[in-house]
């Protein structure tokens, strides 16, 4: 173990961990369950001079977005962090910070959103801000999470990409887990991250620069601004694939870019899935490839942009998808993956696709669950008649005809 | 690979115990996970933690619903129909209790390892507080861990006396369970 | 990539070394300050207070508004303490 | 030529020691208190500041057009609702990097007291190295004219009708400035544009204030175009706001309140009501409550003010 050390942590001291070794300029961030361990953490670094860092501790979450973004854009690297009802309190920051193309780097412990108080896991805080104009990366577990708040920033601050990253992970699930984790060393850090300060300086608000941010755009200014925007989410791709195999360069691990493959080669049929079901979704795919099934476990790892052409190369000619969704998609019986997905239908030469809903609000992705789901991708596979959208933990949606 | 449930009340270190094994296991080159049971924590209330303890990673992150070994560190909660609940058979039971004779009619229960571990922290660390004396008492009844990495890993949760007294609780847990076969 | 046809940068930045965007605002006048240079005791009172800040000393002897601007608010003339400031139809300049 | 001094020009012009950044053709209303404050900053603190500004009549200016600007400012234009954290995030950023800065957090009266008051009061709380700025024009003016937390007793509004059952706002304006001075903050002060040489030095000690924190100033600014006054009396407006202790001019240095201007004989408050249109309907019983608001904090003010010289903050806490 000469680069890295094994620590027994939570996915949320990783986060804070990684948060760290970026050496960021400015922190900000308001305290919410399940996310609050990062700033203590952070709080304790910075009491201690572990971290160099301008700590705010503000009083709350649209401040704290707020406070990063202009930060970010005066030139400094940022860090954040929130959740769930968090994130819905700095929304309208959220929009601002992409329409600035301030390369803020927040992580987002996922969680229910308001309304049914929930104080447990779902991804449904993501969906609910996924068209805002960030990148969106979703990590398995706690080591990944390190990792990718790391990757996060070479994204994030990459001069073709100036596009704001946020680095999701299950509350709760991975929040409090805590498991031996490849802590890197400073020096690796500084060298994976080194890349950034050799590429052009992005444009910064500098007192006495005579430039301004926020200019309004007007007749074609806000569609070029938009188009430029979009152009480089679709960038920001490759740039992605290239900074996991530089990262496996420095540090020995790599997580296939956008999506990681598990099993999948020879794989009839597939279940599609993000964040921590992963980890149970490939036991359980062992265990089912001993008794002779062939499937196999798509993880998602970049959820905006949508990593489309992966995705489709990946699934093409597939028998059957089932796609796994920790959400819901309102006005849409399929959770969210499972309709974006679907756009892409024509593409994957008749492979047959179903939505499962499952660990919505703590309703555990059992490995029981998961077994029942790839049966029942089998047996779509199969071509019996299956339902399209099966609430897994909730059987009595089945009384629902319309669902 | 070892699933292990723990049950005890809010300030006794339940989650601290799981951690801990968790981070004696990675000490020995294998893998531990541990994680609270979701739900809200304060003192007195009932907490529940698990741990996944392997030779391989544990990719799981689902909550343990047949543990092979359940931990108890509340002896009031010895006969609740929760700690029991799930278990598989052959399964192991380490109990925090001033009484060793108690006895248990559970059918998949095959060995018992009973201490006192909350007179043992009282006398080391004026606290009653038993996790520290239960890791060291779960090392010796399952056979998965020697003393030492339990005692390493006490290192990244206490410092200076409360460290050295707490690795006197741990070794004497170790030391002094009782170990039974049903 | 996009062009830069309306932006320079990639973000929504306008760049101030380029030159100032500016109105003719002298047009939004009905009525237009005259300064009586004789009754003018250059105390300086129209110019901190006119908004546009476009009372300009003259010969430093008196104050005199750039009309390219003035937008006739008759703050000047008000404040005046000498009343050596009349508003008068902008009507009765044009030919 | 003659050369000819018949008197003696005002010192505020001493003031005025930088260039005017802005463009001279601008989209202000004819008479707008806001251009004049807008333009005086930067001529007083220099033109190297970083003003932060949010949707309001300031934005339209203060905020580009696609590549082109209307001044030579550096500017952060965003939103309303966290207009102090996005100065919190500039002035951390640049204290980090050792960039000397001046960072003008720039807001009417619905950020400062209404939307974004949550954010104000925090970055005051958290003694933030930067100059807080309100220009209170009593409403939401840019977008025609609705009511905010410091429109006061009996005006009215788009949102504050007077009609069979409304005086037009039937409740009493917020005292932003007293509030923020109890956060505790190095520099609090009033200013209006009657006052200039006060508004000028006020600006200038908040500049000093900032080197040990965060320093506030909530600046009257009428406007023409809302309140219903002829143009040219906007400064006649802010000069009768003072001399009816409507809007009394003070500081609070490291939390000693000082009155910078004492009126002798105050006016009653239809002196200062009657220039303005939005206070027309008001009867002698209405002008009454809204005299008795004005006494009132003026009362409280006068008495905070005579407090023992000894009754002020240590000098920072960060010292």
């Amino acid at each position: 173990m000469e680069k890295s050390q094994i620590k027994v942590i939570t996915g949320n001291a990783a986060a804070a961990i990684a948060a760290k070794l970026a050496r960021p300029d400015v922190v900000a961030a308001y305290p919410i369950t399940p996310q609050t361990e990062i700033i203590e953490q952070i709080s304790k670094f910075h009491a201690n001079e572990e971290m160099d860092c301008e700590l705010i501790t503000v009083e709350g979450e649209n401040s704290a977005m707020n406070a990063v973004m202009a930060a970010s854009l005066a030139g400094g690297r940022v860090f954040t962090a929130t959740s769930s009802w968090g994130l819905a309190f700095m929304y309208d920051a959220v929009l601002a910070t992409a329409g600035a193309r301030a390369p803020v780097v927040m992580v987002n412990v996922n969680r229910e959103t308001p309304g049914i108080i929930a104080v447990s896991s779902g991804q449904q805080d993501m969906i609910s801000t996924r068209d805002c104009g960030w990148i969106f990366l979703i990590a398995e577990d706690c080591q990944e999470v390190l990792d990718m708040v790391l990757q996060a920033y070479r994204l994030a601050e990459d001069y073709d990409i100036q596009v704001p990253v946020m680095v999701h992970y299950d509350g709760f699930y991975l929040s409090y887990l805590s498991e031996g984790v490849d802590v890197p060393f400073q020096e690796d850090v500084d060298k994976f991250l080194a890349v950034l300060k050799d590429q052009p300086e992005r444009t910064k608000l500098t007192p006495g620069e005579k430039l301004g941010c926020g200019s309004h755009g007007i007749l074609g200014g806000y569609l070029e601004l938009r188009h430029k925007h979009v152009s480089a989410m679709e960038r920001s791709k490759e740039k992605f694939k290239q900074i996991d195999k530089e990262f496996e360069d420095i540090f020995g691990r790599s997580y296939g870019g956008l999506i990681e493959e598990y099993r999948m080669d020879d794989a009839d049929v597939v279940l599609v899935g993000s964040g921590s079901m992963c980890g149970t979704i490939k036991t359980v795919i062992d265990t089912k490839r001993d008794a002779g099934v062939k499937v196999g476990l798509l993880k998602m790892r970049m959820y905006r942009p949508f990593p489309s052409e992966a995705m489709v190369k990946a699934l093409k000619g597939k028998k059957a998808i089932g796609v796994v969704d920790r959400s819901l998609c309102f006005g849409f019986k399929g959770g969210p993956i499972y309709t974006e997905l679907k756009a892409f239908e024509t593409k994957l030469n008749g492979s047959k696709m179903i939505s499962f809903i499952d660990g919505i609000a703590n309703t555990d992705i059992t490995t029981a669950n998961v077994g029942q789901m790839i049966d029942t991708t089998c047996d779509l596979a199969a071509g019996k008649d299956v339902r399209e959208v099966t609430w897994v933990s909730y059987p009595e949606a089945q009384e629902d005809g319309g669902l | 690979m070892s699933e292990v449930r723990f049950h005890g009340r809010g300030g006794q270190g339940v989650v601290t115990t799981s951690k801990i094994l968790a981070n004696a296991f990675a000490r020995t080159g294998q893998f531990g996970a541990s994680f609270p049971m979701f739900g809200f924590e304060r003192r007195g209330a009932p907490v529940t933690a698990f741990g996944r303890f392997s030779d391989k990673p544990v990719r799981e992150k689902t909550q343990i619903y047949n543990p092979d070994i359940i931990v108890v560190l509340d002896p009031s909660q010895r006969n609740s129909e929760a700690v029991f609940q799930g278990l598989l058979p052959g399964g192991m039971m380490l109990l925090n209790d001033p009484d060793n004779t108690v006895t248990f009619s559970n059918d998949n229960l095959k060995k018992l390892a009973i201490i006192d571990a909350n007179k043992i922290a009282l006398e080391e660390i004026g606290l009653a507080i038993p996790n520290t004396v239960i890791v060291g008492a779960f090392a010796r009844m399952s056979g998965l861990l020697d003393i030492e990495p339990c005692c390493e890993a006490l290192e990244d949760y206490f410092s200076g006396k409360k460290l050295a007294a707490n690795i006197v609780c741990a070794k004497r847990g170790f030391d002094e369970v009782e170990l039974f076969d049903l | 990539m996009s062009p830069n046809k309306f932006f320079k940068h990639e973000g929504p930045w306008s760049d101030a070394n380029d030159p100032l965007m500016c109105s003719d605002t002298g047009d939004w006048r009905s009525k237009r300050p005259v300064v009586d240079k004789d009754k003018c005791i250059f105390c300086g009172f129209c110019a901190i207070y006119c908004p546009i800040q476009v009372m300009e000393m003259v010969e430093n002897s008196y104050f005199s508004p750039d009309l390219a601007f003035c937008k006739g608010c008759g703050i000047c003339a008000k404040e005046c303490p000498k009343d050596a400031i009349s508003m008068e139809p902008e009507g009765d300049f044009k030919k | 030529m003659t050369e000819k001094k018949k008197g003696k020009l005002t010192k505020v012009l001493d003031h005025l020691k930088h260039e005017d950044p802005f463009s001279k053709g601008v989209a202000f209303c004819p008479g707008c208190g806001l251009e004049l404050l807008i333009r005086l900053i930067p001529r007083i603190l220099g033109n190297d500041i970083v003003i932060t500004g949010t949707p309001s009549c300031s934005a339209p200016v203060l905020l580009g057009q696609n590549n082109q600007s209307w001044h030579k400012l550096s500017y952060f234009g965003t939103l309303m609702t966290g207009a102090a954290a996005n100065a919190t995030g500039l002035a951390r950023y640049y204290r980090k990097a050792g960039i000397d800065n001046t960072v003008v957090c720039f807001n009417g009266d619905g950020t400062a007291a209404d939307i974004g008051f949550g954010n104000l009061s925090g970055a005051a709380e958290r003694n933030e190295p930067f100059i807080y700025i309100c220009y209170d024009n009593e409403g939401y003016m840019n977008t025609g004219i609705q009511k905010s937390g410091t429109t006061p007793f009996g005006a009215t509004t788009t949102t504050t009708p007077f009609g069979s059952a409304s005086k037009g706002k039937n409740l009493r304006r917020m005292s932003l400035a007293l509030k923020m001075a109890m956060h505790k903050i190095p520099y609090a002060a009033t200013a209006t544009l009657s006052d200039l040489d006060d508004l000028a030095k006020k600006l200038l000690k908040a500049k000093e204030a900032k080197k040990r924190g965060f320093a506030f100033l909530h600046i009257l600014a009428p406007c023409t175009t809302g309140w219903g006054f002829a143009p040219e009396n906007t400064i006649e407006v802010c000069r009768r706001a003072v001399k009816t202790n409507y809007f009394p001019l003070w500081e609070a240095e490291n939390g000693k309140i000082r009155m910078t201007k004492t009126v002798k004989k105050p006016k009653p408050i239809s002196n200062y009501t009657q220039l303005s249109k939005k206070f027309a309907h008001l009867n002698e019983a209405d002008l009454q409550i809204l005299q008795d608001d004005v006494d009132y904090e003026y009362c409280m003010l006068g008495g905070l003010s005579q407090l023992e010289a000894e009754c002020q903050l240590p000098v920072s806490a960060e010292d």
